[in-house]
């Protein structure tokens, strides 16, 4: 940033907790001179709801519905981590077919996520029209979602030791429906958004995260593998079933905002096959059973466990210490988007105030999460 | 001489017909004047025009958030009754959707945002974190409900509300505006 | 046809009768009819402002509905078509919020001001045949320099409002609006070098002699446009109102009745903006059948669409890379394309 | 499917542990890779594992066990190139909770650790700037203390947003 010895004054400016742009209640506290940002200093904690505690005097099966606010845009990927915790204190067998259902519902909702994902980015930069189009495929999504376990958004379809429902025609028919309508739409987007020239001169070189930086900050998800770190945990440390599917994990080297919006139209045509290859393998696990034996009233015996998966939003992790008592004695959510923005203060002095905007809306964070 | 409206209003307004609040004895002129409320045709013509342009603040708090900007997207369209202009400045805003939970650090934001927006403004409680704390209403930092910080005027169901709830709960507020006669004013704010 | 085509024309004539008979009544010399008739003018304006605004802004809320593939208002009135009339009342009636902090009668004025430079440039616009409320000799150069007045309120308001954000959006409305004056003054030189003359009436009959100038004057055309959205602060360069990153940018102090008037001044830049595109380029109010001030409210409207598509579908330019794309951009463009103009006009005439 | 890199991994790390740090880190029964560490070696151990390739600090978590009067700090340390996943487990005693900060070794660690202060009231000694994240200001005491009394009435402050 090169000083223009015009001593101009410095201003504090709050991108306070109600702002257009900061994907719910983030304050970033910035200091300005003139257009460029001099400092930020990101404050969290305006929707901490103390989740944590709130699972400690709740019983393990009370607790689920309390994940699907963490990441309220995925939420049956966060019932997952807490799910594989709990069953591996407990040492349960999860019968295959509800392995399947239960990557089927997570794959769909990284979908959902992930086109809300890249339609508020787009917004934020001003083309308010580009939300509307990947929003009509979240609610396709969202309707598969509602037919199999009855809500759109706040699932809490996974238990311990399985799944709440079986999948019915209504979701076949409504999955028929998202499988029809996404290729044509992600054609359509491409051809919308990524030759526009505004959009690459306000991304391209912007909000620049190197591998070493990634790694450091402990990054996870799209915005690693958009810093050139091939690190996906369905396949380097497949849960579930993941390993038997083939998928390949995309990587681009930029590190820059317009790397991590191409991270993420990659990544949706890998999900719309991961889809198709798991409804498939669903297909021939027809009428097995969708629950483990797991006893009515759940107690874990005591010890530590600690369980990881692959969220839309970065890996997302929950550690279980039980007592053998019937509720948890310490639950704990690695939250991705909270390492995400720890590189905020780092990685925003020297942008614009435009920039701030583009950098938040590029990282595909959600203050749930953040502030648990 | 004070006119007894007991006649019917149309069913214009956003009212379904078997809806509780039509079971109120509808109540006179003078009544009203008790209640501190005068009618003139002047306040009738504010009255419809704001009931027809609501724009609601653009502040998301949690997941209800989402159901909000869902409500506004192409499959459950806000904007057919003239509400889909977000205004971001609470200064152009006339309702407050509370969206999500109200946490004690997020507090005095929202009071300062309140007290921001130019005077007739009404609140919704969107889901039941902003109706009465929600599932976190034990929790050492969750305000047990937005009528603890603000007055509210509707309260919308539901965790997340569905997206035609909310719009529901806009016409609910329309409702409220065009026939004030018809409801109950209950403001307390503990 | 010939009663509907000047229709307005008449009306004109009927209203200078009827001053001079009050006049001659009255005893007074007949030279104040003239007095009199600025104010039916100033009235005429004044209404053809007003519709436009609220025509324009329902038809931008259902345009933007039809391209995000949803229906848009059509609830209030006939499919719809009220709904502004119900944000208008609200917004009159809406209490007036000044920030302690802020300067309160530039904060006041700069909200009265935003209407003044468009009614202005409208004084001198032809509608239709001899329906020009100020037919000037140099009706362009009025027009051009009555324009770069409209960027002042926009910034009296960033200043009162004692706001870092509004702060910001002034500054921002003031390095747009004064670069953005160089490359659209350049291609409408280009225009004046064609058609020879500063006289938008003369203009209009030199493009009915010869062809439409956007046909000559193609490049000139396109950066017009480009300008004219600059100039009124929309859609690629809505940075002073930048939603996402200024809250509301340059208004985030106003409510109420002083942030409508703001709401529906820009509507009336616009309207002033495309009815200076279709006098210089697509030929005014001349047109086969129909009357012709119904020509230049229908090319207005494909205009003014035009821009509503814009603002919908582009995202929003970056402060610096607004200035870089004019100066080292638009300016060279333009300079070539008069230096094109001159040569082609000084061989051919 | 641990492939061979994986298993050599663990393994040099195991090899490692037991030689430079024999009788202060030992590995807990029936696991691969959860290590039980005393505070001191915590930093070593933590450096000599970012030199090994773990180079992800996935977690850093406490857990309060209050009958025993300690405070159990539990390390997640990931790998990026075999997605391997070591955890250190740290114990303190509950009265002068002060364990050495990782900052050094991990940035990811800057924020992990304010977010442990915070909730556990744990001192991370060498940390650039420990103070509060998600609590305000105006907040006495450490939530997740499962001796914490939550007195709702206390704060009513109509504080102005600093």
């Amino acid at each position: 940033m090169q000083n223009l010895n015009v001593n101009s004054e410095r201003y504090t400016l709050n991108m306070g907790p109600q702002h257009p742009s900061t994907h719910g209640v983030l304050r970033i506290v910035a200091d300005f001179d003139g257009e460029t940002c001099v400092s930020a200093d990101p404050q969290i904690g305006y929707l901490h709801r103390g989740m944590e505690k709130l699972l400690e005097s709740r019983t393990y099966v009370q607790g689920m519905p309390y994940t699907d606010r963490l990441d309220y845009l995925a939420g049956v990927n966060n019932n997952l981590p807490y799910a594989l915790a709990v069953e591996k204190l407990l040492g349960v067998e999860i019968p295959e077919r509800a392995s399947l259902l239960r990557m089927l519902s997570c794959e769909i909702m990284r979908l959902a996520s992930y086109m809300v994902g890249i339609g508020i980015y787009i917004m934020d930069l001003g083309a308010v029209s580009a939300v509307f189009y990947p929003y009509q495929q979240r609610e396709y999504a969202l309707e598969v979602m509602s037919a199999l376990c009855g809500a759109r958004m706040t699932q809490g379809y996974i238990r311990f030791g399985g799944v709440q429902a079986d999948w019915n025609e209504q979701c076949d028919a409504a999955l028929q429906k998202l499988l029809d309508e996404f290729p044509p739409f992600l054609e359509m987007y491409h051809k919308l958004v990524d030759e526009n020239e505004i959009f690459l001169h306000r991304t391209k070189g912007v909000g620049v995260v190197t591998a070493e930086q990634a790694k450091a900050y402990g990054l996870t998800g799209a915005n690693l593998r958009a810093s050139g770190v091939s690190y996906d945990l369905r396949r380097d440390a497949p849960y579930c079933l993941y390993d038997r599917f083939k998928f390949k994990v995309p990587v681009q080297q930029a590190g820059d905002c317009h790397a991590r919006y191409v991270q993420r139209m990659e990544e949706c045509e890998v999900i719309y096959q991961l889809i198709k290859d798991i409804y498939a393998a669903l297909k021939e696990t027809e009428g097995g059973e969708i629950m483990g034996k797991v006893p009515k009233v759940l107690r874990v015996p005591a010890g530590e466990a600690y369980a990881q998966t692959e969220n839309p939003k970065g890996i997302m992790g929950c550690m279980v210490a039980s007592d053998g008592k019937t509720n948890p004695l310490r639950v704990h959510f690695r939250r991705p988007s909270f390492d995400n923005i720890a590189i905020y203060s780092e990685l925003m002095p020297g942008h614009k105030m435009a920039d701030l905007v583009t950098i938040i809306a590029s990282f595909d964070i959600v203050l749930g999460e953040i502030d648990a | 001489m004070a006119l007894k409206t007991n006649v019917r209003f149309p069913q214009r307004g956003g009212m379904p017909e078997g809806d509780p609040n039509n079971s109120h004895d509808l109540l006179t002129q003078e009544e009203l004047e008790k209640r501190g409320i005068l009618l003139t045709s002047l306040d009738k013509l504010f009255r419809w025009g704001t009931g027809w342009s609501l724009w609601p603040l653009q502040f998301g708090l949690a997941c209800c958030a989402i159901e909000m900007i869902c409500t506004t997207q192409s499959r459950f369209d806000m904007s057919r009754f003239g509400y889909e202009v977000f205004r971001n400045s609470p200064r152009q805003a006339d309702v407050m959707i509370v969206a999500g939970t109200i946490t004690e650090k997020m507090r005095p934001a929202v009071e300062l945002l309140y007290h921001q927006m130019p005077e007739p403004k009404w609140v919704i409680a969107m889901g039941s974190c902003a109706i009465s704390g929600g599932p976190f209403v034990d929790s050492y930092s969750v305000v047990a409900g937005a009528d603890k910080v603000v007055p509210v005027d509707v309260y919308v169901p539901g965790c997340p509300p569905r997206p035609e709830a909310l719009i529901d709960g806009m016409l609910q507020l329309k409702a409220k505006l065009l026939h004030p006669e018809r409801q109950q004013v209950v403001r307390d704010v503990k | 046809m010939e009663f509907v085509n000047n229709i307005f024309v008449n009306i004109a004539d009927l209203c200078r009768a009827l001053f001079v008979w009050l006049l001659n009544l009255l005893g007074l010399p007949v030279g104040l009819a003239e007095v009199a008739m600025v104010a039916v003018y100033w009235l005429g304006i004044v209404i053809v402002c007003v519709f436009c605004a609220l025509f324009y802004v329902i038809w931008e809320r259902k345009l933007a509905g039809y391209i995000q593939r949803r229906p848009g208002p059509n609830r209030l009135g006939p499919n719809g078509w009220f709904h502004t009339v119900g944000d208008a009342i609200k917004l009159v009636m809406k209490e007036d919020i000044v920030p302690d902090g802020a300067d309160k009668n530039v904060h006041l004025l700069a909200a009265l001001l935003a209407f003044v430079p468009p009614m202005l440039a409208l004084a001198a616009m032809p509608f239709g045949e001899g329906m020009t409320a100020l037919d000037l000799e140099l009706g362009v150069v009025y027009i051009m320099a009555v324009t770069t007045l409209a960027s002042l309120p926009v910034l009296c308001a960033g200043y009162a409002s004692n706001n870092k954000f509004a702060m910001m959006g002034a500054m921002r409305v003031v390095n747009q609006a004064i670069s953005y004056e160089v490359p659209q003054a350049l291609c409408i030189l280009s225009v004046i070098m064609v058609a020879g003359t500063f006289n938008l009436n003369q203009i209009i009959d030199w493009q009915t002699g010869n062809i439409w100038l956007v046909c000559l004057q193609p490049v000139a055309f396109v950066v017009y446009l480009i300008t004219a959205l600059a100039e009124c602060n929309r859609a690629p360069f809505d940075l002073p109102e930048g939603e996402s990153e200024l809250t509301a940018g340059v208004f985030t102090e106003y409510s109420g009745m002083r942030y409508a008037l703001f709401y529906l001044a820009e509507y009336c830049n616009m309207f002033v903006a495309a009815g200076l595109a279709t006098t210089l380029f697509l030929g005014g109010f001349t047109g086969p059948f129909l009357p012709g001030w119904v020509w230049f409210l229908l090319k207005t409207f494909v205009i003014m669409s035009f821009f509503i598509w814009v603002r919908w579908s582009f995202p929003r330019i970056r402060a610096d890379h607004v200035l870089t794309f004019c100066w080292k951009v638009l300016v060279p463009l333009m300079l070539a394309n008069v230096l094109v103009t001159g040569v082609v006009v000084y061989l051919l005439a | 499917m641990l492939n061979n890199v994986e298993i050599a991994g663990k393994q040099q790390v195991a090899a490692e542990f037991a030689a430079r740090f024999a009788d202060k880190i030992e590995l807990i029964e029936n696991t691969d890779s959860e290590y039980m560490v005393q505070a001191e070696v915590l930093l070593p151990a933590a450096e000599y594992l970012l030199s090994a390739g773990y180079e992800f600090l996935a977690d850093i978590t406490a857990v309060d066990y209050l009958a025993e009067g300690k405070f159990r700090l539990i390390y997640q340390v990931g790998n990026y190139q075999n997605g391997d996943l070591i955890t250190l487990k740290v114990e303190i005693s509950r009265e002068e909770p002060q364990v050495n900060s990782l900052c050094a070794v991990w940035k990811a660690a800057n924020w992990l650790e304010r977010e442990v202060y915070d909730m556990f009231g744990i001192e991370f000694a060498g940390h650039p700037d420990l103070r509060r994240i998600l609590m305000w200001d105006g907040f006495e005491g450490w939530p997740l203390r499962k001796d914490f009394v939550h007195q709702p009435t206390k704060y009513q402050g109509r504080r102005r947003l600093d």
